[in-house]
């Protein structure tokens, strides 16, 4: 059964019932078990990292919701309904979009180019009318196009719109990998260590971009993230892993004060 | 000035072939120049032009020594043939396939420009049957007999005759075709071997000769039951192979070897004046002959035209006239320091095609050369006539052709 | 201004050497592509035996400048166009990474960066390739070098390419200890790393630095657990070096404070509370 | 100064999206065109069109086929010639089954049935990638030209296995056949080349070319990010062999006349296109012209001034041809790997910027 | 009908033999490639050139004597001096180590870090380069490769096979021979590659050429080493196809017969060069046998052995040895 009912967070933030819902997940390559039976769900409107140690299964949990990995067990509940067998691209046009831990950017592409790669599940014209640029395709391309600038100024990322991404440092590329994912306004947005690599200001400016896409579109995130600064200050609610395992789940301050996680993870207890 | 363009290949996988055969065609006329100051007092000019063996070059080197007032085409090349019949015929310069190209241009009614003289293709199939009948008291039945061939367009032309022969005569016919280049001919040789064919006929062109004759040599087959045609039958075929090759036979449209006066002269006046194409080491093979016999006839034809029409600077046209009259004989052949080099015969308005005789050469490995072993062979005009007309009638109704001679 | 070319011995009058310096790097600029201007003239100089920190944003040309040292720009097709750079008094331009290597500097390179088809250990023991100290003393290191990251140890028969991210950095920055270097170029080796584990490789860091006398010069974004480390730090912005000094002094000045550490006046913000994307810096204006 | 886009501002998406974003480009392309369609077909002899311009035109064609494949959704493919082979022998046999039917048609109806071939022959690109790929298509090469070799069909039984393309015309203007004259040739042929790059430049700069690209960059992501695998290859297969089996036809019809389908189709003709995708640029329409040009040109002039102008004998020349054309390969690709279109938008790029250098 | 079967045995033994030939060919893309990612293309010309090298210095022929000639007006051809076959032999290594420097400091060491389709194109320049090269240099003449190399049907299989079934195996001493020095090759190489250092290093290199150049691999060398083995090997194909065929341009065209085999037994692994020659070898000459001359008309080999080797790929992407394809994000 899913679980429809709001529930309000400790900081006054009411989020909806359960969008997706992971039960007993084990994912094994060959001899590795990378996930062991891992249940847990995402709430319509939250903000949910996952954290745990390097190798613990968070990049690998997040490719099994985006359907990239098949895991050898368990269900994924996506809406309300079991999700059967799907090819990424099915998952990606259910809503479901994402960014990469190592930068999967289309370097050979402009930066407008990549974004708007984003908005592919929107545009639906068929090759001879794009053959012509005539009517439709052309039409489209420029109503997509209008959506696609909108990111770009949310984003801030204006300036370097025409420049080939392979060009860009790390910081800038993680930024338009994100403008990728919103650019296809998905309903659950999920995020691979969106701020590795950037200094404090920089993960500021992120941590907005993230906030206002939670706040302003309703948007449900799922988020990894090493930056224990950063999770406890924007998540509603963590899961944490280990060695494939969950070893905690709950609000924040739960994760925080949890022993398993403060020896498994954290080393010292974070304030 | 006489222009005589000369669509060579020098590079390539063909080169080894196509080297001595320009070599040849270009000292002819040369020794003209140097000698008799050119034919009927005008100078001659060959234009040489790379082409690879590559269809596109071909049609590139057409198009730019065309302008130059070139009288006649010798492209080499069965392709380039192709390409170039029906422009030739647009630009109205004539072209010589001499012993190549497209068998039914025999039938100068139909392809009124084109000559194949002095013997093409379906000949070639038959005088090697002919002379393997010889060889058997006039009776193939029941014998075994297979054909190794270039799968090209070159490769299949006997195919057609060889079948109808093979009906006539009752001999069972093996096709194995090789591809292009031909390095790799196991399976074939594996299937000769299994299946011990009496004969072994080869239309082959390039490596894929020595390599025929290679394993040939490996399977122990019989030499003197494998014959190859007049393009699978050169110095470059067989000198790879070593002693191994010895008694191997070929088709040979002209003679071999550098034993006729005119080379005392072309010693004279060409190689021995540092005048000679390339590096000048190919004089007396088979393919430099060739290319010598091929620039005789072209002057011929040039002595033809100029007399018919009482003009020394002849046009592509004039040129025309001059091939479709050109009479070769002993007498003639003698008198330009070639006797018994080629075969007599006389090209008229519709045949185009010579006599059709071929000769059979054997190659002696232990003195390196090529013998003649047998004298003019005829081929079965009663099996080809009939398959050029056909083929040439299907030409000019796919391409809405006036028949000439009318 | 000098030129690229390769000339062993420096004009000491033009160059003055510090006697400590055992890495300078004079006012160079840096231009890919032959048209894209990044460095507009850095000059930093690394103590022998310090641990200096190279700060600043995105795109600042923090890469670059690593890259600029350890000639590996070459492959990126960019160039030094200016100014000098002088290891141990001598100019290193034109050596080849591989010499460096040989003469003791190594970079890790951002973004990991490991042999994808080789195993963890094969991916260790390439590190090794300019030893001539022989296998014990090679063998021995591994040891060393799994024993400061057990996860190491237990996928080392894994191939590098199936790794999780945080697995590669270790491998990566493994791979440079194996070398024995003198020096050591760290580019951002707390990216996508646990919180722990940042903490264990400054500490190896340090560690290295300490009993082996091995030299750091890191990029790092991560401010704050850079200068609690470092003893030297340069900020860099838009190819510029902006500010320099101590690290201590530099934690405690209050626009580093606000932007590199994220502290106002009233101690750590919450990420929740940012409210304007944009803010000047004062070094800037 | 001329080379600006200050002062040349776009106010619309559309314009900021249009192919040449600088006023000096767009006046550039304008005349080029110009010349091409109202001046050259009234200078070109027989020479220029059958030497030089058509081929360019086809391979450019060719070029810009496979460049969709490659160079857009980075797909290696080494069976050009087997797919020029399938749109020459397809029009020969329209050709000749419908005599009545006009060029134009024949000409894209051999463009159709290449591109069905070509779509089934890039299934194996769903599992198979890079260089692998690449050599895998070389099956499809072998194959088809051992099929229309070996099956009469295709030749209409003649006895050599040549085909030859018989007289058409199109508005009574004859395009095939010996007769043709050098200015129709080569306006026919430029028709498609405008056409078609028209086309392709649509193509590549809207979704599909996104997708392509998405794919060619990195495949995993794009799948993730919602590409459709299956159909991104299989259309970059499909149109670039329609683009590949037009040039077939052109190379048949009305450049060549007459072809043997080893011989003019064979893995030469696969890696020259490819050789001329590279050299030009790989994802670039201005590439594909490029390095056309380059290849199909460069060897006629280096001909032309070896054996015309200096007398050298001809197989010198065609052996330096070979030496050059490969040293100015490498040279092109060590000053700029991305090609010739690369090397041409450095050059912009600088010159936007001259007189200061950065 | 064991008549049929006996022939299929022996087609299937000299498939095997074939394999062998083109093994030789398809090693030295398989070293080049493992050490740098490049697909190299100019391997068939190298073979070509290092035939045509060990022939010209066997025959004391004149390097670009023919070029000479045309400019100077001179007639030099030959040093009338014969080099003995071992020394030949000799002579060319070096020159194809000397090639292999040329290669690396001219072309490679600029472009490093360049993807794999830019490296490929600049093997086709350099294919380009070398056939030109190799033609002026000695000619494009055909020339006989005689280094001693057995040839023609072993007698000994023939007389056993004869005596055991009833019909005698044609197997050429050649290809003996060549299997002989193909499993020699194939050893070496494979103890070269997986248990030193710089095997190690060469892997290294292929993956990331940046990565490498930072742990001190110099690339130069590795390069310099790697395109002269291949060199090497080269030569050793060059001789074996040259001893069939004489030496000429078409030699250049065995790397054709060599990529189906290449990708059918992995780019990147050496043992698999010689497993995926045998298993197209014998493929496409039983097929051949069986199916392709009497039903189909023959000439079928080209073809199938890239269909063979395209079926293995569809289960198996990256040949039967091949390193992974590593998919991941
Ligand atoms: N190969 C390249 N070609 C062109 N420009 C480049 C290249 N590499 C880097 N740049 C440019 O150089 C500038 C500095 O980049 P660099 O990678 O050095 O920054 P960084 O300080 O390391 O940033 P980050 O913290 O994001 O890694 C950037 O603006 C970037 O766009
Ligand atoms: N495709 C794969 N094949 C084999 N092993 C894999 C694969 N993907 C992941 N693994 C292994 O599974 C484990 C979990 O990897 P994962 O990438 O999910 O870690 P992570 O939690 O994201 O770590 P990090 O924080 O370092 O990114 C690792 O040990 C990794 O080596
Ligand atoms: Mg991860
Ligand atoms: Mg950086």
């Amino acid at each position: 059964m899913l679980d429809t009912d709001t529930i309000t967070t400790p900081d006054g933030r009411t989020i909806g019932g359960t969008v997706m819902d992971l039960r007993n997940i084990t994912l094994r390559f060959g001899g590795v078990e990378a996930i062991k039976d891992i249940s847990f769900d995402i709430r319509e409107g939250e903000i949910r990292a996952i954290i745990g140690p390097n190798g613990a299964g968070k990049s690998s949990m997040l490719n099994v919701i985006s359907g990239f990995y098949v895991p050898q067990e368990g269900e994924v509940w996506y809406r309300g309904k079991l999700r059967p067998k799907m090819k990424p691209y099915e998952v990606a046009q259910q809503g479901i979009a994402r960014t990469f831990q190592n930068i999967a950017l289309f370097e050979g592409m402009s930066v407008l180019d990549n974004v708007m790669t984003g908005r592919l599940g929107h545009m639906k014209t068929n090759m001879l009318s794009q053959a012509i640029w005539w009517g439709r395709a052309a039409k489209e391309e420029t109503e997509n196009r209008a959506a696609v600038e909108r990111v770009i100024d949310f984003l801030e990322i204006q300036a370097i719109r025409k420049t080939p991404v392979g060009r860009l440092p790390y910081g800038l590329k993680k930024r338009v990998e994100l403008a990728r994912a919103l650019a296809a306004e998905p309903s659950l947005l999920l995020l691979d260590e969106p701020m590795a690599g950037m200094n404090v200001e920089e993960k500021e400016d992120m941590s907005r971009f993230i906030l206002d896409v939670n706040d302003e579109f309703g948007t449900t995130i799922a988020l990894i993230e090493h930056d224990m600064g950063v999770v406890m200050d924007l998540s509603d609610r963590v899961v944490v892993m280990d060695y494939g395992r969950k070893i905690g789940d709950g609000t924040p301050d739960e994760v925080r004060n949890n022993q398993a996680v403060i020896d498994a993870y954290l080393g010292v207890a974070h304030d | 000035q006489l222009v005589f363009p000369s669509l060579s290949y020098r590079t390539g996988p063909y080169a080894a072939g196509g080297i001595p055969f320009a070599d040849g065609y270009a000292d002819y006329f040369t020794l003209l120049n140097e000698r008799d100051g050119g034919i009927g007092g005008v100078p001659t000019r060959v234009i040489e032009c790379e082409t690879g063996y590559n269809t596109e070059k071909g049609v590139e080197c057409y198009e730019s020594t065309k302008g130059e007032g070139a009288l006649v085409y010798q492209p080499l090349s069965t392709g380039i043939t192709y390409q170039l019949i029906p422009k030739t015929a647009a630009d109205g310069i004539p072209m010589h396939t001499m012993g190549y190209g497209r068998t039914s241009a025999a039938n100068g009614e139909v392809f009124n420009n084109i000559f194949n003289y002095p013997a093409n293709y379906w000949d070639g199939a038959s005088i090697a049957i002919n002379y393997l009948l010889s060889e058997n008291d006039g009776s193939l039945e029941g014998k075994k007999i297979a054909l190794l061939y270039h799968n090209s367009a070159y490769g299949k032309e006997p195919i057609r005759t060889l079948q109808e022969l093979s009906v006539k005569h009752g001999f069972e016919l093996t096709e194995l075709p090789v591809d292009h280049p031909g390095q790799e001919q196991k399976s074939q040789w594996l299937q000769i071997r299994r299946e011990q064919p009496d004969y072994v006929i080869m239309w082959g062109w390039g490596v894929m000769n020595q390599v025929a004759i290679q394993e040939a040599a490996n399977i122990r087959y019989p030499m003197d039951q494998f014959i190859g045609n007049w393009w699978a039958g050169s110095e470059n075929d067989v000198l790879p192979v070593g002693d191994a090759a010895d008694g191997y036979k070929a088709l040979a449209m002209h003679n071999v070897g550098t034993d006729f006066p005119i080379f005392a002269d072309l010693e004279q006046y060409v190689t021995g004046a540092g005048k000679a194409a390339g590096n000048g080491d190919q004089v007396g093979t088979v393919l430099y002959n060739r290319g010598f016999y091929a620039a005789m006839l072209a002057a011929e034809a040039v002595k033809k035209a100029q007399e018919i029409h009482g003009e020394p600077n002849i046009t592509p046209a004039m040129m025309r006239d001059g091939m479709e009259a050109l009479v070769i004989d002993e007498a003639l052949m003698e008198s330009l320091g070639m006797p018994n080099f080629g075969p007599a015969f006389t090209v008229s308005c519709q045949d185009h095609g010579g006599s059709g005789q071929g000769k059979v050469q054997q190659w002696d490995a232990s003195a390196k050369e090529w013998k003649i072993i047998t004298d003019w062979i005829e081929s079965d005009a009663s099996v080809i006539d009939p398959l050029i007309a056909e083929d040439s009638a299907a030409y000019a109704a796919e391409n809405n052709v006036d028949l000439a001679c009318q | 201004m000098p030129d690229t070319q390769l000339d062993a011995k420096p004009d000491p009058a033009t160059e003055p050497a510090t006697e400590d310096a055992l890495l300078e790097v004079n006012n160079i600029e840096v231009i890919y592509n032959h048209v894209i201007l990044v460095l507009k003239g850095v000059s930093l100089s690394v103590p022998k035996g310090g641990i200096t920190a190279l700060l600043g944003g995105n795109g600042a040309g923090k890469t670059t400048t690593l890259k600029a040292i350890s000639n590996l720009l070459r492959s990126e097709r960019g160039d030094v166009t200016k100014g000098s750079i002088l290891y141990k008094g001598d100019r290193i331009q034109g050596l080849s990474p591989a010499d460096l290597v040989e003469r003791g500097v190594i970079q890790v390179m951002e973004g990991r960066h490991c042999f994808e088809h080789l195993t963890i250990e094969e991916n260790l023991l390439t590190g090794a390739y300019t030893r001539r100290d022989g296998g014990k003393a090679t063998a021995d290191d591994l040891e060393m070098v799994y024993d400061y990251f057990p996860r190491l140890r237990e996928r080392r028969k894994s191939q590098a390419g199936y790794t999780s991210g945080g697995e590669q950095q270790m491998c990566a920055i493994g791979r440079a200890m194996m070398a024995r270097p003198e020096m050591i170029l760290l580019d951002e080796p707390s990216m996508g790393l646990a919180p722990q584990l940042v903490e264990q490789i400054f500490g190896i860091v340090k560690r290295l630095n300490e009993e082996q006398g091995v030299t750091f010069l890191l990029a790092e974004q991560n401010t704050n657990v850079a200068l609690r480390f470092a003893h030297y730090g340069y900020i860099l912005e838009s190819g510029r070096i902006v500010m320099d000094g101590p690290a201590a002094d530099l934690r405690e000045n209050p626009d580093v404070k606000e932007f590199y550490l994220g502290m106002s006046d009233e101690g750590r913000k919450s990420f929740r509370d940012v409210r304007s994307y944009r803010r000047r810096k004062r070094w800037l204006s | 100064m001329l080379y600006r886009e200050a002062g040349d501002f776009k106010t619309s998406y559309p314009a900021d999206n249009q192919t040449f974003p600088i006023k000096f480009d767009r006046w550039g392309y304008w005349v080029i065109l110009a010349f091409a369609i109202f001046v050259v077909p009234f200078l070109v002899n027989d020479y220029w069109a059958s030497s030089l311009l058509v081929p360019f035109l086809i391979y450019a064609i060719a070029a810009l086929g496979l460049n969709i494949l490659v160079g857009y959704c980075g797909q290696v493919s080494l069976g050009t010639g087997g797919f020029m082979a399938v749109g020459a022998y397809s029009s020969y046999k329209f050709m000749t089954a419908f005599p009545w039917m006009d060029m134009f048609t024949v000409t894209l109806l051999s463009g159709l049935v290449t591109a069905a071939v070509g779509a089934l022959f890039g299934l194996p690109s769903l599992r198979i990638k890079g260089f692998y790929l690449a050599v895998a298509t070389l099956a499809a090469q072998f194959f088809l030209v051992w099929l229309f070799n070996k099956v009469p069909w295709f030749y209409n039984y003649s006895a050599s296995g040549q085909i030859s393309a018989p007289e058409r015309s199109v508005f009574g203007i004859t395009v095939t056949g010996p007769n043709t004259e050098a200015w129709a040739q080569y306006a026919f042929s430029l028709v498609f080349v405008i056409v078609l790059a028209w086309v392709a430049r649509n193509l590549t700069r809207g979704t599909m070319g996104r997708k392509w690209m998405a794919i060619r960059d990195m495949d995993i992501a794009a799948e993730i990010i919602g590409v459709n695998p299956l159909r991104a290859k299989l259309s970059a297969f499909a149109v670039s062999s329609f683009f590949i089996g037009v040039s077939g036809a052109l190379f048949f019809t009305i450049y060549l006349g007459a072809v043997e389908v080893g011989e003019a189709f064979g893995i030469q003709k696969s890696f020259l296109v490819l050789f001329m995708v590279i050299i030009g640029g790989l994802g670039s329409i201005f590439g594909s012209f490029a390095g056309a040009a380059f290849l199909v040109l460069l060897p006629v002039v280096l001909k032309l001034v070896g054996v015309d102008l200096l007398g050298w004998p001809t197989d010198i020349v065609a052996h330096l041809n070979l030496v050059i054309v490969g040293a100015l390969i490498v040279f092109f690709l060590i000053v700029e790997p991305h090609g010739l279109a690369q090397i041409w938008r450095v050059t912009k790029e600088k010159l936007r910027l001259w007189p200061f250098p950065h | 009908m064991p008549d049929q079967l006996l022939f299929g045995m022996e087609v299937a033994l000299n498939g095997l033999m074939a394999g062998v030939m083109y093994a030789l060919v398809a090693l030295g893309f398989v070293l080049i490639f493992k050490a740098s990612g490049i697909f190299n293309y100019a391997q068939g010309v190298m073979a070509l050139f290092a035939a045509m090298t060990l022939v010209g210095i066997q025959n004391g022929q004149v390097p670009f004597s023919y070029l000479i000639n045309a400019i100077f007006g001179t007639d030099i051809q030959y040093f009338g001096w014969q080099a003995p076959a071992l020394l030949a032999i000799l002579l060319t290594v070096v020159v194809m180590a000397g090639f292999a420097w040329l290669v690396n400091r001219y072309i490679f060491s600029h472009l490093v870090n360049q993807e794999p389709i830019i490296l490929f194109m600049a093997t086709i320049g350099l294919a380009y380069f070398l056939e030109g090269v190799a033609d002026l240099m000695w000619g494009s003449e055909i020339k006989k490769l005689d280094v001693g190399l057995p040839q023609g049907i072993n007698d000994w299989i023939d007389q056993t096979t004869f005596e055991a079934f009833g019909y005698g195996f044609f197997i050429d001493n050649l290809d003996i021979v060549a299997t002989i020095i193909a499993a020699l090759l194939v050893a070496g190489l494979v103890l070269f590659s997986q248990y030193t250092k710089q095997g190690r290093a060469l892997r290294a290199v292929a993956d990331d050429h940046q990565a490498a150049l930072s742990v001190g691999i110099s690339l130069n060398f590795i390069w310099v080493l790697v395109w002269s083995i291949a060199g090497f090997v080269a030569l050793v194909a060059g001789i074996m196809w040259g001893a069939k065929s004489g030496v000429q341009f078409s030699l250049s065209l065995i790397a054709l017969k060599a990529l189906p085999v290449l990708m059918l037994g992995g780019f990147t692994s050496i043992p698999g060069a010689i497993v995926g020659g045998l298993i197209i070898g014998v493929g496409e000459k039983l097929f051949e046998f069986l199916i392709g001359a009497p039903f189909l008309g023959g000439a079928t080999e080209n073809w199938f052995a890239y269909v063979l080797a395209l079926v293995f790929l569809v289960f198996r992407p990256q040949g039967l040895f091949g390193e992974k394809i590593i998919e991941r994000v």
